[in-house]
């Protein structure tokens, strides 16, 4: 065998000058302060070596004790570990509220939970988990992981990270209070107007919608933005755009895709409670608006959200794939291709979602076209990974399980998804159980099932521990057959005439059987989750533990300890490779010359990832956090009077300035 | 203080749900709720009519289902056939805060209940005594007597004048009282 | 084992999605049976792609590559085969994908391709019924009814849909494939049956409380008895035979339901519920909620919202003694 | 440890290091794409901008839908929505300088820039409200009122936004904390007033010149 890689040859670490750029800070001509030489007292991490490096720079990067010190922290993993954190709880609720369902819907005529119980549930159901797991999760280990990956040792603004992650927990919280309180949205989670409109839906319930909807987009776009900067600005030096780990891209194209479609959604969101509250006509035919335009909207958004649920999954699968078949991945380039053409694609998508609402014909008929089309690319990546597999030498540990479940589990729902995609089939199967059964192939085969699979994998990376490899497999082969006992056959209820959203049945309709597998195959499924959360719970405590580097894998993060100190690194790596720790096993190249008594990074250019200049990165700051609570203040008070807006404008204001008001460091002293 | 936060939640549990609740199935089905309001503010003796209220009334104004119901019923009814809007047709204005006949939600429920003279039919027993009370609920928030919360926003309809939960709050002159400018003069 | 299950239960669904009152595959009408037909096209194409992939991603299990290799060294003939591999099966999905796409467009122009017929219907949408006008040119032919239509065998019939409150979705998957209901907008949709028989249909879109309880009927009968049916529905209620139907009628005219129901040929002149000059006639009451007995019209009167909680229907104050000739009469409004 | 037994190397310590590059002397920061704020606020402005492309979109969307437009209001008037029109362009010429004396790190101009972009930004606003009384509709009149407001509105959101933002940094040029990075911080200012510029043209036509060629 030859070695065939990279552009750039493995063991050969580039000249310096193909690392840095080596340009001045100002203008040409301009004295400016960015190209003064450092000030000779402070300390930098090429005078001090080993423990006591790594002892300073803990310092400097770490988060005060204390309720103020935790609120305040600007650590990316520790905020990433609570969104991961949030996220899952998100994932149980919506978990245990489809049980409720499940269990409703176990008998015709059930009397278990009324229809307007029923009506929040289902709705709370796809709410949460949409927008309060799905989206979260993928950014979440993106907070995590991607600096790490990138080989940085903060995200790119940290206080923005900050600040989205307390928007998010609030927007959550707000919604899972109004659901305890009865106060629970029950117009669907896509809330169609004008069931969800101000005539049909009396009270605030659709209100605390349509806010959520708010809360959690400024979160996700705060995130995504700091996500795609810190992947442009902050990549460890020599980590060209072929050399940037596929997980990296995935959560990249995920972050202009959420970055482009979540103002749709933010606006069909305002759109609604404008009308609810203030009585503005976007949504009322008879004064010229229209029903119609609000589903326009949502889907727009609304399809590239199943891209966005699924592309950080196909992130966290590559990685998995490839460690665990021992091989870099193959087809590196057209993964990255698929990724992006999938990110395209998906705004090209939304009308499948109203074959049935009467539209021309020959336009629908596009987006059958263009709906199909997608297959492509996921065909591509699909492939990849097989192949990956195939000239590789798996070994059977429980992530590379979950992702086999992924494959099975998938496929089958994206080929469900070419059906949808023919207008005639879709008009017989749309709003049943067989679309149900479809969007939960994709939906739990595409993201919760990888989702397991990067929970078994990075857990080590998190906590230092390593989960039971017993537990896991129990967990999954639960998992599986619980899932395929719970949604195959509502493929067939669904053709046997069942429409979705129904809060239960007549006996002679005949779906009762099937309807009773779907249950114990829902309570299985849920079963297999007590047991993972067990897994977790026990694991963090008593697992054996686990090095730097357990699963002998090949990207940056593994270059941390376990779990990582608050710096991350004690030196910037400089990458030579797309798997770095594979190319370098004896010693890791490394940056020196940044500060170790200040929060420094290597801020590196697009493209060739050359390091280009050490700026440093935001302190701690309870502001981030006081700002969260004035936006909820904000958001939260203008469902009850639109003044809100002004009034609540000010203590926003107030902590925005506190927020971005310069500090007292060093830089500013010299 | 460690139970502050309970009881702060338990407080909004309390306030909160009431104005969401959806009680689909009225009381007992036969009974008509026992009211006793005086239909007019005379009474022979030095003191007014004794009045009974059973507090009824607020679950129903303060409750948007109820109002939004009421407000369905309100058209269905064809009560706007005569009061429009609520800005008064044939029949009074309801929106403003002159009451020939008291504006409480338990006078207003009389006045649908037993009719008026001057042409306010009678309803009992041609509406269900808890359609009326949603009615009368809808009533109250066309002056926005009720909580801006609970009070109906635009309906998918022509454009006739600001939702009632965008109108000032009202005032209403209680029970059974003729507004000076109605009176005779003495 | 679990592949083989889940195949088992792959062929489990000709067998169980073949029958069913209101299923998809259970065919009686043209465009049903060529979705229905399409459908198993695209079954067979999917699920053969899908055996393949699976099959694939098995072997691809096999460990092939030597323990103690680098992970970065690659064989430069495997990724050839590999690349080639992809590629070809890549192409493979393209055509695919294409033929289906022609496939589903060439079925869409059929099946969505207006045919002449001479009925034409209104259907509106409540919250949550349905009510049906039979158009006819001749103002006095026209007529409404609910929740129940009949038409002609092997006759298209054209459909207009409106809603008065939210969006909902006409559906009987026998026949065919669904249309939305939308507020402000008409659409229109053709059905038609190629043997008689009584089609269910049911509200497929999520339309607020009582959704799942917002059913239709389509009876499909011969040319003659549907004009039978036809000249029957147009007539007034036929009055009342007997002292207990008498009774029932005098009970019904001075209670509420005057207030939101029809009775053509009484004083009961409501229109913001069902029809009922002939709902005796009809096979079910609250929408496909509950078959027409007597029995089942006497429990609907006396306690609509613990069969359809939150429905606009209200619980009235009726004596005991008047329930059984209430319902009497309604049963016998043929 | 249990991944040991099946894995191949598996590492339990820190890699040693090995030094190939020198950051001591690399600038501070820097201007434009070269700073990460920078990618930050073209983001932020692309997010905002994908907003304003659905609103109009939502505009045109219900402009199709009803075939008249305005409705049955009269379109806008041109007066102050015109004169805001000039004074932002005119906006330009002091945004430009304000961005050429911050990347001179030139304390005492970029101060007078700053100061002059605030007072635009006021006047603009004054202007704002005063055009608000002039468009002949309310938003809750019909969907042409509700979607003219709506639009305006996210304007003048963005506008005040700015504006805040440049009072802020213009009394920060005016604090201790006048040097260094937040030279960088002018530019950005400037850049992210460019994004506000840009994105009013095509609203002042689509909102008052499209109703009337319609």
């Amino acid at each position: 065998m030859t070695r065939t890689l990279t552009p750039h040859d493995v063991d050969a670490v580039p000249e310096p000058t193909r690392l840095a750029t080596g340009e001045r800070g100002g203008l040409p001509g301009v004295r400016s302060a960015a190209d003064a030489p450092p000030s000779p007292d402070e300390l930098r991490d090429d005078q001090v070596d080993g423990l006591e490096l790594s002892a300073r720079l803990a310092k400097t990067w770490g988060t005060d004790k204390g309720l103020i010190g935790a609120l305040s922290t600007v650590d990316h993993k520790i905020i990433g570990r609570r969104y991961i954190v949030t996220a899952i709880i998100f994932l149980f609720l919506g978990g245990l509220s489809a049980v409720a369902m499940r269990l409703q819907l176990a008998q015709p005529e059930n009397e278990l939970i009324g229809p307007d119980l029923y009506n929040q549930l289902f709705t709370m159901h796809g709410t949460t988990m949409m927008f309060l797991f799905g989206v979260p999760i993928g950014e979440a280990f993106a907070v995590y992981l991607v600096p790490l990956m990138v080989g940085t040792r903060n995200i790119a603004f940290p206080r923005l990270n900050a600040f989205s992650y307390y928007v998010y927990l609030f927007g959550g919280a707000m919604i899972w209070v109004a659901f305890m309180l009865n106060i629970g949205p029950d117009v669907g989670w896509f809330a169609y107007v004008p069931l969800s409109g101000p005539e049909f839906s009396p009270g605030k319930r659709a209100d605390f919608w349509a806010q959520m909807i708010t809360f959690t987009e400024v979160a996700g776009i705060a995130v995504a933005i700091s996500v795609i900067v810190t992947v442009f600005k902050l990549r460890a030096p020599g980590m060209t755009l072929d050399r940037i780990p596929l997980f990296v891209w995935a959560e990249l194209v995920n972050s202009f895709v959420i970055v482009f479609a979540l103002p749709a959604v933010v606006t069909a969101s305002a759109m609604l409670i404008l009308d609810r509250l203030v009585g503005t006509h976007f949504f009322n035919p008879a004064e010229g608006g229209d029903a119609l335009l609000y589903q326009h909207l949502f889907w727009f958004f609304g399809h590239p959200e199943v891209y966005i649920i699924f592309l950080p999954a196909t992130g966290w699968v590559s990685a998995i794939v490839v460690t665990f078949a021992r091989r870099q991945a193959f087809g590196y380039i057209a993964l990255v291709l698929s990724l992006i053409a999938t990110g395209f694609l998906s705004f090209g998508l939304w009308v499948h979602h109203m074959f049935t609402a009467g539209l021309p014909q020959l336009g629908a008929s596009f987006f059958t076209a263009s709906s199909m089309l997608i297959a492509i690319p996921n065909g591509i990546q699909i492939f990849c990974w097989i192949a990956t597999l195939w000239d590789g030498r798996p070994i059977f540990r429980t992530p590379l399980l979950f992702i086999i479940g992924f494959f099975f589990i998938f496929v089958a729902g994206g080929l469900s998804g070419i059906m949808l995609a023919s207008v005639p089939l879709d008009s017989q199967v749309h709003d049943t159980f067989f679309v149900v059964a479809h969007f939960h192939y994709v939906l739990i085969g595409g993201n919760v099932f990888p989702l397991l699979a990067a929970v078994y994998y990075w857990f080590p990376k998190f906590t230092g521990r390593m989960m039971s490899e017993r537990i896991g497999i129990w967990h999954f082969g639960l998992a599986f057959i619980g899932f395929n006992v719970a949604f195959f056959p509502m493929h067939i209820t669904g053709l046997m005439g069942m429409p979705r959203r129904v809060y239960t049945y007549l006996p002679e309709m005949g779906w009762g059987n099937l309807n009773l597998i779907s249950t114990i195959g829902a309570v299985i499924f849920f079963a297999s989750f007590v047991l993972f959360l067990y897994n977790l719970a026990s694991s963090a405590r008593r697992g054996p533990m686990a090095g730097p580097n357990p699963w002998d894998a090949g990207t940056l993060e593994w270059a941390a300890a376990s779990p990582p100190l608050p710096q991350n690194f004690d030196r910037i790596p400089v990458v030579t490779n797309r798997e770095p720790l594979w190319a370098n096993r004896d010693s890791l190249p490394v940056v020196t010359g940044l500060s170790v008594d200040n929060r420094e990074q290597i801020v590196s250019t697009i493209t060739h990832g050359r390091a280009d200049l050490r700026e440093s990165t935001p302190e701690p700051s309870i502001w981030p956090f006081i700002a969260a609570v004035a936006t909820a203040i904000l958001f939260i008070g203008s469902m009850f009077t639109p003044w809100a807006v002004v009034w609540g404008s000010l203590p926003l204001a107030v902590a925005l300035i506190g927020w971005f008001w310069p500090k007292m460091s060093t830089e500013d002293e010299r | 203080m460690k139970h502050l936060p309970l009881i702060l939640l338990s407080a909004i549990l309390l306030s909160a749900c009431e104005r969401e609740d959806r009680e689909y199935r009225s009381n007992p089905v036969t009974a008509e709720t026992e009211e006793k309001i005086a239909l007019v503010p005379l009474s022979a003796g030095p003191s007014g009519p004794t009045e009974h209220r059973s507090g009824l009334g607020k679950e129903y104004e303060e409750n948007a289902y109820h109002i939004a119901q009421g407000k369905k019923f309100y058209v269905w009814f064809n009560c706007n056939g005569c009061h429009a809007n609520g800005g008064g047709g044939s029949g009074p204005p309801l929106m403003d805060d002159r009451w020939f006949y008291g504006g409480q939600i338990e006078n207003i429920v009389q006045t649908i209940r037993e009719g008026r003279p001057n042409g306010m039919p009678s309803f009992r027993g041609k509406i269900p005594d808890d359609q009326i009370w949603q009615i009368a609920a809808y009533v109250r928030s066309m002056g926005r007597n009720v909580p801006k919360a609970a009070a109906p926003g635009r309906n998918d309809d022509m454009h006739s004048g600001p939702a009632e939960q965008r109108r000032p709050p009202g005032e209403v002159i209680d029970g059974g009282q003729v507004p000076p400018a109605a009176q005779m003069p003495q | 084992m679990r592949r083989i299950s889940s195949i088992l239960l792959l062929l489990c669904l000709p067998l169980a999605g073949c029958q069913g009152w209101q299923s998809a595959l259970d065919v009686h009408g043209p465009a049903a049976s060529s979705l229905a037909r399409m459908f198993w096209i695209f079954v067979a194409v999917l699920a053969t792609v899908w055996v393949l992939t699976m099959a694939a991603l098995l072997l691809s299990l096999r460990r092939r590559r030597a323990a103690d290799a680098d992970p970065l060294v690659t064989d430069p003939g495997t990724e050839r085969r590999m690349t080639i591999t992809i590629s070809a099966a890549i192409g493979l999905t393209l055509v695919i994908v294409v033929s289906l796409t022609g496939l589903s467009y060439a079925a869409q122009k059929v099946l969505f391709a207006h045919k002449d017929g001479t009925l034409t219907l209104l259907i509106t949408g409540h919250q949550w019924w349905w009510q049906v006008t039979y158009e006819d040119p001749q103002p006095n032919r026209v007529f409404t009814t609910a929740n129940e239509i009949h038409i002609p065998v092997g006759e298209p019939v054209l459909i207009k849909l409106e809603s008065s409150d939210v969006i909902h979705s006409f559906w009987i998957p026998n026949l065919t494939g669904k249309m939305d209901a939308i507020t402000g907008r008409q659409n229109q949709i053709q059905i038609q049956a190629d043997r008689p028989g009584i089609y269910r249909g049911q509200c497929a879109e999520f339309c607020g409380l009582q959704h799942a309880h917002m059913g239709l009927l389509v009876v499909a009968e011969s040319k003659e008895d549907f004009e039978r049916w036809r000249n029957h529905q147009i007539s007034s209620a036929i009055p009342p035979s007997d002292a207990e139907h008498q009774r029932g009628m005098e009970i019904f005219l001075s209670k509420p339901c005057i207030m939101c129901h029809q009775i053509r040929g009484t004083d009961a002149g409501g229109k913001t519920a069902p029809d009922l000059t002939h709902v005796g006639s009809r096979r079910y009451i609250a929408a496909g909620t509950l078959e027409t007995t007597r029995g089942n019209i006497a429990a609907w009167i006396v306690d609509p919202h613990g069969i359809k909680p939150g429905v606009d229907m209200p619980t009235i104050q009726l004596e005991p003694n008047e329930v059984q000739p209430l319902a009497s009469y309604l049963e016998g409004l043929k | 440890m249990t991944a040991g037994s099946s894995h191949p190397r598996p590492s339990e310590t820190p890699l040693s290091h090995r030094i190939v590059l020198n950051a001591r002397h690399m600038p501070s920061y820097s201007y434009g794409h070269r700073s990460p704020i920078w990618w930050g606020t073209l983001s932020f402005a692309a997010a905002e901008g994908m907003g304003f492309v659905m609103v109009v979109g939502a505009y045109f969307y219900l402009v199709f839908i009803n075939g008249n437009w305005p409705l049955s209001a009269p379109p806008p008037d041109l007066l102050w929505s015109s004169l805001f029109t000039v004074l932002m362009l005119a906006s330009i010429w002091p945004n430009q300088m304000a961005k050429r004396d911050g990347e001179r790190e030139d304390l005492s101009r970029s101060r007078r820039d700053l100061v002059i972009m605030s007072l635009i930004g006021l006047a603009l606003l004054g202007i704002r409200v005063l055009e608000l009384g002039t468009l002949h509709v309310r938003w809750d009149q019909n969907a042409y009122g509700s979607i003219l407001w709506l639009l305006l509105g996210l304007h003048t959101l963005h506008l005040a936004t700015d504006l805040g933002d440049t009072i802020v940094l213009t009394v920060l040029m005016f604090t201790r904390h006048g040097h260094g990075k937040r030279f960088s911080d002018v530019g950005d200012n400037a850049f992210y007033w460019y994004f506000v510029v840009a994105s009013w043209p095509p609203i002042y036509v689509i909102i008052y010149w499209f109703p009337r060629w319609w």
